[in-house]
């Protein structure tokens, strides 16, 4: 597989095309907005939690590049359900997986088909892409959540 | 045009860069907008500089530092020459284009700006042409104003001219647009602007290695530049300016060489151009920049003129046989700046996908977000041509492309 | 001692320059203050740099310019661990010293002095460290105090305590005296004027090569150099400040980089260091002083802090030999910077007789016009010598100076 | 002759060690003050100009190098009894000796012995010492008389 299929894996096209969770939740307990002022990429992300803190629905809605839009719509895909525990350590485990030499096979068991956004570890001009929707839904469950948060 | 490229091609040889392999394949260089690659007669300069000639200016009663500002100031006449320049003292270096603008924004923020003035823009500035302007009509009172642009990417020279008011003090706007490639009228916008008696500021980031400037044609007060878009050294640029204006303007930046006489109390500053010329310069810079201008006249404007258009054309020709391609910008004699769209991909999977073709473009909002708001994208794919860019740099361009469309149908 | 003038020779075998004539006699190279030469090791990152690797930085997608980019954020890391900063974003790009400086006062002028509030300078500043004073304090309402130095040249400690206040804002003094060679105890100054809450900016143009710098350990909110003095590029230099107190300064240049968003009604800016960066950085300048850096490093501090008080003392004690050679600054552990008048000759003549014997030594105020008058000269012979200096280069400034007595007796 | 021994010969060592026309004419008729920043030479020219044009006397004072001291000692010397027409053709003669190779011999013979510093043509960065005199007796003579005048 060359750099770039690993990259432009099919399943990531097609969350670039039919991005699923894409819109803003009305009501919403959590909120974040996340751009990349280099590249543009700008998306808010909106989150129900239930009071004992099970993620029960999100979404994300924006503009950016195919890796950041797919990457919004695995995550809001995969955390429905969880816990905020569960997505936090998630979302340590995902980062890792960007960046990191020493992603197991249990590592990409628990990622499930968020692995595939493993090929941005050959580009690392767009982990940060991968990485946006992630920061912000850390930002969203912080204490501090109506802030615009940014990634360069 | 076969005559063209056989030219183009002996400029290439003389950039080492471009024997440069980029991810296996060949680099096709097309980010010449953002900077360009150097010649080896300007690295060369810089080297021997470095190695036999290297002294500090003005200070040194010795051989070598007599040298050194002799150099120098050779460079300051050769650049006045080449952008027409009533006197060398007109040519004041600087860091780069935005420390130009900053300069001139700053000096004339604190001496011609008032409150209730006006400062007119357009809508296709780069940053660099507008943060210093809004800075200064905060720190005045004063307003900026924004002339619109139309579809095409040129100038509204109607809306421009009533843009302009008794009241305008200050009017900014580029040589040639680093989006849109668009070549303004300087000399009509400049002519307009002198009718309500503004101060016309002309950003010549893109223009310097496009277009023959004649600031006295022009007519503008102030001609900004970096050397490091015309061939040149990064860290030196030039601020062209009106030496009647300049010299009744204060200074901006404070140190050795640009003052008279210091005391504790009080210091009285330098004539022009060291006014504005505060420590040591950019000197090796200053001299790589020379060899720069040397280059560009070695080449001519004849075929820079001609080269821009050909490649323009043949590289635009390509682009339509490529599906859910959207140009921006597409002025009449606009420069080989192209920006585009393409369907359903966004500008920065394009830019990952060509630089594994190896092929640089730039894209992004192009330090220019309030245009991006004016065609409503998020950011544009940029290939900016240059004297050393060949058919077979469009051809890559386009194969590149080709390879987007596969995975982006 | 021979062993520190044998590896002066393996330095100076470095340094091309070096082997130059100059009027039939070899170089005798004494104006380090003002500039210093570059060793091959920086000549050539910068050849290999233009030649195969130039590029943009921060707004590529493409290979190159993330290379580019990474070049240019290492050499910031290196700086900041050359310095001790508590991390890389405190080291911010700027044209050389006086633009540092400029920076620094011009936004301390516009959020941290106040009308009545003063700024604390000593006698024994270069120009670029008093008018960029005079100027905040001209447009701020603030008062510019000077604290005085001792005949030797040292700063007078109980007079500079004295003249902190309440009032006292700023605090801005050298780290080495660009005229007299005094080292400054910085961490004790900077401990004082901490006692009345001041903020301390420190001049460390003549620093930075010849004494380790450790900003923590000075105490320092803001430390400014140049890489040309430090066997680095023309064009570009370094502000170091705190984190938390640049985080909250405003910028001073605006343009691209700088900026987190931009509408045509207002800007946002972006964090450290891209904040006070804007525009195209000095590139090729930034990668070569990291080259400058590593020479310094390679040589070790060690041997500089060595060979410069060998140098200096062998200097001294031939200067005695000659009749009529007054030396200005004679501070303890001060640096091989020999400032010296001699009777009944003229600086300036002095400088031409040396000049036709190869040696090039600076002659005038030195920037420093305000210490000139403390010593009431009209100007000195300064002598500076660098890591490449050997004592055979001492011997050529006496037997030029025995010149200078043979046409002055 | 060596280049230097062209430049320091024994009139103008002479004239450095005991400037003649040494100090400050008081009452004065004509008034300049020359200054050359970035070598600090700096000199007070006064001039007593009789009611028909003649200079009855002249005078310069300050301090600076062997070659605009030298200067102002032959030029006050020179031009004593002259007519102020006279002073500034001779002023143009001496210019156009320090930087001109079209010196003729005729042109000498009107210097006398201010040509002594021709050997300043050899040092170029020196012009400017020999002629800042000079310029500030023309600017004395000129109708803005009261100005600081600077060379560089
Ligand atoms: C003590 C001191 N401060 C500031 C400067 C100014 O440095 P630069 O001219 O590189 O800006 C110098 C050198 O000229 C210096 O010696
Ligand atoms: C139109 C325009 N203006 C200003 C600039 C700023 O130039 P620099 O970054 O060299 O200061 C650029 C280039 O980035 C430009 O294209």
């Amino acid at each position: 597989m060359s750099r770039l299929d690993g990259l432009y894996q099919q399943l990531i096209l097609d969350h670039n095309k039919s991005p699923r969770n894409f819109g803003k939740l009305d009501p919403h307990s959590h909120y974040s907005h996340g751009v990349n002022p280099l590249c543009g990429d700008d998306y808010e992300v909106t989150l129900q939690v239930s009071p004992d803190g099970i993620i029960e629905k999100s979404a994300f809605v924006g503009s950016g590049c195919a890796i950041s839009k797919s990457s919004g719509s695995l995550m809001t895909s995969a955390i429905e359900g969880k816990s905020v525990a569960d997505v936090l350590a998630l979302k340590d485990r995902f980062l890792n997986l960007l960046i990191c030499d020493t992603v197991t096979e249990d590592d990409r068991a628990v990622l499930g088909k968020l692995a595939v956004l493993e090929g941005v570890k050959k580009f690392p001009a767009r982990v940060k892409c991968a990485a946006l929707v992630w920061r912000a839904i850390e930002d969203a469950l912080s204490e501090s959540a109506v802030q615009t948060i940014s990634t360069e | 045009m076969r005559e063209l490229f056989d030219k183009t091609q002996w400029i290439r040889d003389q950039f080492p860069v471009l024997k440069r392999k980029v991810h296996g394949h060949p680099l096709v260089y097309l980010d010449n907008g953002a900077t360009t690659q150097k010649p080896q007669s300007v690295i060369d300069r810089v080297t021997r500089f470095l190695s036999e000639e290297y002294s500090t200016v003005h200070r040194g009663v010795y051989l070598m530092s007599q040298e050194s500002t002799e150099f120098c100031e050779t460079v300051r006449s050769t650049i006045a020459r080449f952008v027409n320049a009533r006197r060398p003292e007109e040519v004041i270096f600087t860091s780069g284009t935005t420390a130009a603008i900053n300069l001139a924004a700053t000096a004339l923020g604190k001496s011609v700006v008032t409150p209730g003035g006006e400062i007119v823009i357009t809508q296709m500035e780069h940053h660099a042409n507008i943060v210093p302007w809004q800075q200064v009509a905060l720190a005045t009172g004063a307003t900026l104003k924004i002339a619109p642009i139309m579809p095409d990417g040129s100038v509204d020279l109607e809306a421009f001219e009533r843009t302009l008011t008794p009241k305008t003090q200050i009017v900014a706007f580029p040589h040639i647009s680093n989006v849109l490639g668009t070549v303004n009228p300087v000399a009509q916008m400049t002519a307009m602007a002198k009718t309500v008696g503004a101060i016309v500021v002309v950003d010549g980031a893109q223009g310097i290695a496009h277009h023959p400037v004649d600031v006295q044609a022009m007519g503008c007060d102030f001609y900004c530049f970096s050397a490091h878009k015309m061939y040149g050294p990064t860290g030196v640029g030039v601020l062209v300016g009106r030496y009647d204006l300049m010299d009744q303007l204060p200074p901006v930046q404070f140190g050795g060489d640009m003052i008279e006489t210091v005391t504790f109390e009080k210091s009285t500053f330098a004539k022009l151009p060291a006014k504005f010329e505060a420590g040591t310069p950019p000197i090796t810079e200053i001299i790589g920049m020379g060899a720069a201008v040397e280059f560009i006249e070695s080449i001519g404007w004849n075929y820079i003129l001609g080269h821009d258009q050909a490649i323009l054309n043949y590289a635009l020709a390509g682009l339509e046989t490529i599906p859910g391609i959207q140009l921006i910008g597409t002025a009449p004699g606009k420069s080989a700046i192209i920006s585009f769209v393409m369907d359903g991909v966004h500008p920065h999977d394009v830019g990952t996908i060509l630089d594994m073709e190896g092929v640089a473009v730039r894209v992004g909002h192009h330090c220019a977000q309030p245009l991006m708001g004016v065609y409503d994208v998020p950011a544009t794919i940029r290939a900016s041509f240059s004297v050393y860019n060949t058919e077979s740099d469009a051809d890559g361009l386009l194969s590149a492309l080709q390879k987007v469309r596969h995975y982006f149908q």
